[in-house]
């Protein structure tokens, strides 16, 4: 058992207990430091169980003393470990961003707050990820739905109220399916620990294959509701538009990953493929994320307000995840994994670049950002490089996410879909670069702006710029990082 | 429109649910699946091991403490959201 | 797949056919109804109903509760685990009614209605 | 030495980017700074055509993504036109912009766009190829909406979608080749050796071909190109005659010669349904350009029907009609090049747009003109003028595939040719009866000694055709 | 810390019958804790029943000194003070069991007894704490908007 086995357990505990330790004290400083050097501390342990995980492979850490089917148990792969670093990157960054901005959204007695929230959100997303019991997992989700619900409102406008009240309403619609079909699993097998309901599954495969359809349909609906998948994805827009910048990053870029991940290994280690290959779920799955890249574009075209748009973009990249994790092959999978990762970089820096645009200029509305870019070039060129690693071009991440997905259709021999992605990377192109280009170019919308008099200071555009990075790094290197969720795969199921 | 519409979802999923547990192992059956050795072992050395009468407190605090550390959590995050909407700034 | 279904099971389940009812009805209190607070009582419904659901787990005819006070054999007792998750999904379930309706009373502050249609109506922006 | 072909990729950007560093004392400084940068770059590109070792990895992300220099006839070829046209254009643009304003952006984006076509000219596979025609199109954008004004934005607008969704279907079709071959990189006579010609091939095929004339302007995907004609005239020159269009068509040669190869293209019995479309393009380019009043949209059309020879030529897929292919690939950008220099200097001088209003023009501008009837005649056709060799080529080509019908194209489209070229002509000299009193004198120098060389370069590959025929008849023997 | 707009005036009644039946109240809270590993409920049960008291007692006696000493500084304290001590206690027990470590361990005492179940009763304990103070918080704000 070596020291690092424990470190995914140390990262959550950290996090919560900085989290409880915040509301002591009042002052905004101290809240920050305590939240940012715990975010640190996990991120580096999250580091050391990757660089550990690589080396010996994946194992279960036991959370207490007692062994799987009595205790709760962690089962840490590539994947989760991978998930680990993610999570704590984004958040970090996203943190340090918040340093400079979110004062200008919220009084100065709920700052304190948020930064509690987001300690509890980030660790219980983690929760979720490394997670091996179902139950477990559900009480995750609970507070991380609180918790999101509870960054989207500390920001105290009329519309955020709004907003997250429609979002809690689905999310505990959302959770009670999913409460359901561990009811379901639970009483075939008496289990709640994955692989054992797994072995269990399959020794009772043939007989209660329906109630295991009816248990995968209402995980698949209640886990959609809260990762956005397409027809469900109601919700998102106006919380991703009203809540304040760091919050959208945050909800964007990690809350919907979090339960896809969840619901990737509800597929593989619960069930598992054997099983799910002889149910319809798979394909329905793809066929929704299939319409989600099309319509999430479509939409997000129809869209006045910036971050609105940004959120419908969401719904399409969503859209692509479930379309891999729908092919069913490793490939999609491995696939899906690594758009979790473009979307996570790409979305994160759209939302805090977008943030910044409105925080700064005020306004809100495309149509009113003509010239932006002559005020503010830095802030539109981060955005620009994140629109475009969406729509596909070459040496950005989202050009590798969208050659894996392409490499994926044709080993499934499904070549038709490639129209699919195509259209929707094009669909992309068609939303991103008219603001890209009304922000730089065009004559009368440039009279009467001054250059840069209203850009942040780059020092506090460096978070944001660290994520672009990572955009261009997985652009330029993406084989690594494939090649080792390749490798993770298998210890999935 | 929307009720009809949503009268209609409700009873789809009760019919679909009601086929499940139509199949669902008989109620109150004690060689139901959910009763194997995970219970036996709570009910046989759930004392010994925890050293509580108690066996559900054995369970939530001991055997899935974790459950109920992450459901403590809950409350205290329910409890900041709650203060965040609802707590008027008295100095503004 | 299991073939003709018998509905004699469903009476024999008839906690669990009373919970899935019970599921159905919070669901379409939560959906049909435009009031917030309906909307929050068909939640409880909805998480009430899939805790007797899962209560009924644990029952074993004739069995006590499991508080070892005899020296009575393990078969003795229901089993405790549906119970002790259950514990866990009250105390969720409070909290996110309470976050709900603070969020309500909120609404009601800002909007001067509960009712969520007028308030979609109303829009924002 | 093998980032070596980085640096004239690199080198004109870092000027680009130099240039809002520097503080020029005046203009001439820029213009000293600008030039010599240009002319520096072209002695760069001719050390990287001669280098030894031909073949440069630069990058390898995975065994699809990889990016890849090669230096052969065909990028010699292409990057030694392009860099010395870059010169004169570069030369011309100075006055020219100084009266059309925002230089300092126009220079920027000019000088990016000199790098990437460099880096397209080099790609040594298609995916590297692929990159550099992204680039092209995001660095050509501002130029093409460079005035700013709404008309400019939309065609912009215009110029974008069109080339995206060519990229897309690009995109597309490198996929399917690539999951049959496994191997993108560009070697004569292509990777398809030992592969059996199946429908996922043409597909990918056909996909590619339609994909790249999007930028070679075929029909129906040439709107594009006379809309961006609100672009400033040495822009439209450099996208016509050097940079966009023939990007396409230097891709259509990669993709047909290096990838597929020509024995596996006349496998497909696909060249039919093309060059139905191709001969299309030849006759709408040229009458839609018989009535086109403004000067710069009868020479976009006019390009658009020349580029209908070329791609046609290469679907010939045999040794002559590469040849002559490839000789009007060099001759048209020669001669069109001229063309719109005129066409700016008269725009320059007096601001006049259309046919109408040049009445009489030659007695004023007698060597702009003279200039303007020279290239003319030569892209008509007429011996012994250079568009004479390529179209007798083509023609020849036309006939070893026993298709007299496009023979009888060519000489039905040079007619049209001399029919919307000549009336230019022969309004700005012979003008009947004189209608208002033009003051204007020939331009500066520095935008009339361009047009001189290039009249000149006209006249010479048109008399003694034989060094460069010798060599692209090199390129096409070892590519048929 | 001022007084609250909502006041309800006292009642003769009211305020006899609370101080005769809230301390039983408590009283009953804190054994339902301190047994909740011998009997049915536990910490959150007692905890409920507390913050139950409380409630009852502000709505009785209003503004008198108890409640006017439950600032919100203070609440917080307890609230996260407890929070703290039971991550530490829990967590200690999930990292030495998890890691197979054997280090020392509350005794787990002779079962039936008060003082026995190991970890459970002062986690118990605190988890009444911290149930009791959030429950009587959502009271406070739903009822006044503050603390």
């Amino acid at each position: 058992m070596a020291v690092y086995n424990s470190y995914p357990l140390v990262i959550i505990l950290v996090l919560f207990i900085s989290a409880f330790a915040i509301p002591i004290f009042k002052s905004i400083k101290a809240a920050r430091t305590i939240g940012i050097s715990a975010a640190g501390i996990s991120f580096v342990l999250s580091i050391l169980t990757l660089m550990g995980v690589k080396e010996n492979g994946a194992y279960y850490f036991r959370v207490g003393h007692y062994d799987a089917p009595w205790g709760i148990e962690f089962h840490i792969g590539i994947i989760e470990g991978l998930m680990g670093v993610l999570f704590m990157t984004v958040s970090l960054a996203v943190l340090w961003f918040s340093i400079y901005s979110i004062d200008h959204d919220l009084s100065k007695k709920k700052v304190p707050l948020f930064y509690t929230l987001v300690n509890l959100l980030v660790g219980s997303l983690l929760g979720i990820v490394f997670s091996d019991d179902l139950f477990n997992c559900f009480v995750f989700i609970e507070i991380s739905s609180i918790a999101s619900c509870g960054i989207v409102v500390v920001k105290d406008k009329k519309e955020n109220i709004k907003a997250a009240l429609k979002y809690l309403i689905l999310s505990s619609l959302g959770s009670g399916l999913v409460l359901m079909g561990i009811a379901l699993v639970y009483s075939l097998t008496g289990h709640l620990n994955m692989p054992h309901i797994h072995e269990a599954l399959v020794s009772i495969y043939p007989e209660h294959s329906r109630n295991m359809l009816i248990a995968i349909g209402l995980f698949t609906v209640g886990l959609g509701v809260k990762s956005a998948m397409f027809p469900l994805h109601t919700w998102l827009p106006d919380a991703h538009t009203f809540a304040p910048a760091s919050s959208s990053a945050l909800l964007s870029a990690l809350v919907l990953k979090a339960y896809v991940i969840l619901y990737i290994k509800i597929i593989h280690r619960v069930f598992g493929m054997s099983i799910v290959g002889e149910l319809p779920v798979l394909n329905i799955v793809l066929l929704l994320g299939a319409v989600g890249m099309i319509a999430g574009s479509v939409l997000a075209i129809l869209q006045k307000n910036l971050k609105r748009m940004v959120a419908y973009s969401s719904v399409a990249q969503m859209g692509y995840v479930f379309f891999g994790i729908g092919l069913g092959t490793t490939m999609g999978l491995a696939a899906a994994i690594f758009q979790i990762f473009n979307h996570a970089f790409t979305k994160s820096a759209l939302f805090l670049s977008a943030g910044s645009i409105l925080e700064k200029t005020g306004k809100k509305n495309i149509s009113d950002l003509k010239g932006v870019g002559k005020e503010m070039p830095f802030t539109m060129a981060i955005f620009a490089i994140g629109g475009m690693s969406l729509v596909g071009i070459p040496l950005l991440s989202g050009f590798n996410s969208k050659w894996n997905f392409a490499v994926a259709v044709i080993e499934a021999h499904r070549v038709e879909l490639l129209a699919v992605v195509l259209i929707s990377s094009l669909l992309n192109a068609l939303y991103y670069f008219p603001i890209i280009i009304n922000g730089y170019f065009g004559e009368e919308s440039l009279e009467g702006k001054v250059y840069r008099n209203t850009e942040r200071p780059i020092k506090e555009l460096l978070p944001v710029i660290v994520l672009v990075l990572g955009v261009i790094y997985f652009g330029v290197s993406g084989g690594g990082l494939l090649s080792l969720i390749e490798a993770g795969i298998p210890a999935l199921n | 429109m929307r009720k009809v519409f949503s009268v209609v979802l409700a009873l789809a999923l009760i019919v679909i649910l009601l086929f499940g547990v139509a199949d669902l192992p008989t109620f109150g059956n004690a060689e139901n699946p959910s009763n194997n050795e995970v219970s036996y072992r709570y009910l046989e050395e759930g004392v010994e091991e925890t050293g509580a009468v108690n066996v559900v407190a054995g369970i939530i605090l001991d055997y899935r403490a974790f459950d109920t550390f992450g459901e403590a959590t809950v409350l205290f995050t329910a409890l900041i959201t709650v203060i965040a909407v609802l707590r008027r700034d008295e100095d503004e | 797949m299991k073939g003709p279904y018998d509905m004699g099971h469903l009476i024999a389940n008839y906690y669990e056919t009373g919970a899935i009812i019970l599921f159905g009805v919070g669901f379409v209190t939560l959906l049909a109804h435009g009031n917030l607070i309906k909307k929050i009582i068909g939640m409880n419904i909805m998480d009430t109903a899939v805790f007797l659901f899962f209560i009924a787990k644990g029952y074993i005819s004739g069995n006590e509760a499991p508080i070892i006070r005899s020296a009575k054999p393990a078969s003795g007792y229901v089993n405790p685990v549906p119970t002790a998750l259950m514990l866990t999904g009250i105390v969720i379930a409070v909290s996110i009614t309470a976050f709900a309706l603070s969020l309500t009373i909120r609404v009601y502050e800002k909007y001067g209605t509960v009712d969520l249609n007028e308030i979609i109506k109303m829009g924002g922006e | 030495m093998k980032f070596l072909a980085l640096v004239p990729i690199v080198f004109p950007m870092a000027l680009a980017a130099g240039m809002h560093f520097i503080e020029f004392k005046n203009e001439k400084h820029r213009r000293a700074y600008l030039f010599g940068g240009v002319f520096l770059n072209f002695i760069f590109a001719m050390m990287v055509l001669s280098t030894a070792q031909p073949e440069m990895h630069i990058l390898k992300i995975n065994d699809f993504m990889e990016i890849y220099f090669k230096v052969d006839g065909m990028s010699k070829l292409f990057l030694a036109m392009t860099s010395v046209l870059w010169i004169f254009t570069t030369a011309y643009s100075f006055d020219y912009m100084n009266h059309e304003g925002k230089e300092q952006k126009f220079f920027t984006y000019f000088l990016v766009t000199a790098g990437v076509i460099v880096g397209i000219s080099l790609a040594g596979n298609i995916f590297t190829f692929y990159i550099f025609y992204e680039f092209l199109t995001l660095s050509t954008f501002p130029l093409v909406i460079h005035t700013g004004t709404r008309e400019a934005l939309a065609s912009g607008k215009k110029y974008l979608i069109y080339s995206f969704s060519g990229a897309t279907l690009v995109l597309l079709g490198m996929i399917l080749l690539f999951s049959v071959t496994g191997n993108l990189e560009f070697m004569p006579g292509g990777v398809l050796q030992g592969f059996a010609i199946g429908k996922r091939l043409t597909a990918a095929y056909v996909i590619l071909f339609l994909g790249f004339s999007v930028k070679a302007a075929m029909v129906p995907f040439h709107s594009w190109l006379p809309a961006a004609m609100v672009a400033p005239t040495p822009v439209s020159a450099l996208l016509h005659a050097v940079a966009v269009v023939k990007s396409g068509i230097f891709a259509l040669v990669r993709t047909t010669f290096y990838l597929f190869g020509a024995e596996a293209v006349k496998a497909m019995h696909v060249r039919g349904y093309l060059s139905i479309l191709i001969v299309l393009t030849i006759l709408m380019g040229s009458f839609v350009a018989l009535h086109q009043e403004n000067l710069k949209k009868r020479l976009a059309y006019s390009t658009i029907s020349q580029l209908g020879y070329i791609m046609l030529g290469i679907l010939l897929l045999n040794e002559d009609g590469l040849t002559g292919a490839l000789l009007h690939l060099i001759n048209h950008a020669v001669i069109k090049i001229t063309l719109f220099f005129c066409v700016g200097i008269i725009m320059y001088r007096t601001g006049y747009k259309t046919i109408g209003e040049i009445r009489g023009i030659g007695k004023k501008m007698p060597i702009t003109m003279g200039c303007f009837s020279i290239a003319s005649i030569s892209l008509i056709g007429l011996p012994p003028s250079n568009g004479f060799v390529s179209k007798w080529y083509l023609a020849m080509g036309g006939l070893q595939e026993n298709r007299a019908i496009f023979v009888v194209i060519l000489l039905v489209s040079a007619i049209l040719t001399a029919g919307y070229l000549l009336p230019i002509v022969v309004t700005a000299f012979f003008p009947g009866e004189m209608e208002r009193e033009l003051v204007n004198k020939e331009p500066p120098l520095m935008m009339l000694v361009p047009v001189l060389m290039l009249t000149g370069i006209t006249v010479v590959f048109g008399l003694f055709p034989n060094y460069i025929l010798h060599f692209i008849q090199n390129i096409s023997r070892s590519l048929i | 810390m001022n007084k609250p707009a909502v006041e309800a005036e006292r009642s003769e009644i009211l305020t006899e019958v609370g101080k005769l039946i809230i301390p039983f109240i408590q009283v009953f809270a804190i054994y339902v804790i301190l047994n909740g590993h011998l009997s049915p409920g536990g910490g959150f049960a007692g905890g409920t029943i507390l913050g139950a008291s409380m409630i009852l007692h502000r709505l009785i006696f209003g503004w008198d000194n108890l409640i006017s000493r439950l600032t919100y500084d203070r609440v917080m304290k307890w609230m996260c003070a407890s929070l703290l001590i039971y991550g530490a206690l829990k967590g200690y027990s999930f990292l030495t069991g998890g890691m197979h470590l054997e280090v020392w361990d509350v005794p787990l005492g002779t079962p039936g007894k008060l003082l026995s179940g190991g970890f459970i009763l002062p986690l118990n304990i605190a988890v009444g704490i911290i149930v009791s103070i959030t429950v009587y918080v959502f009271f406070k704000l739903f009822y006044e908007g503050t603390i």
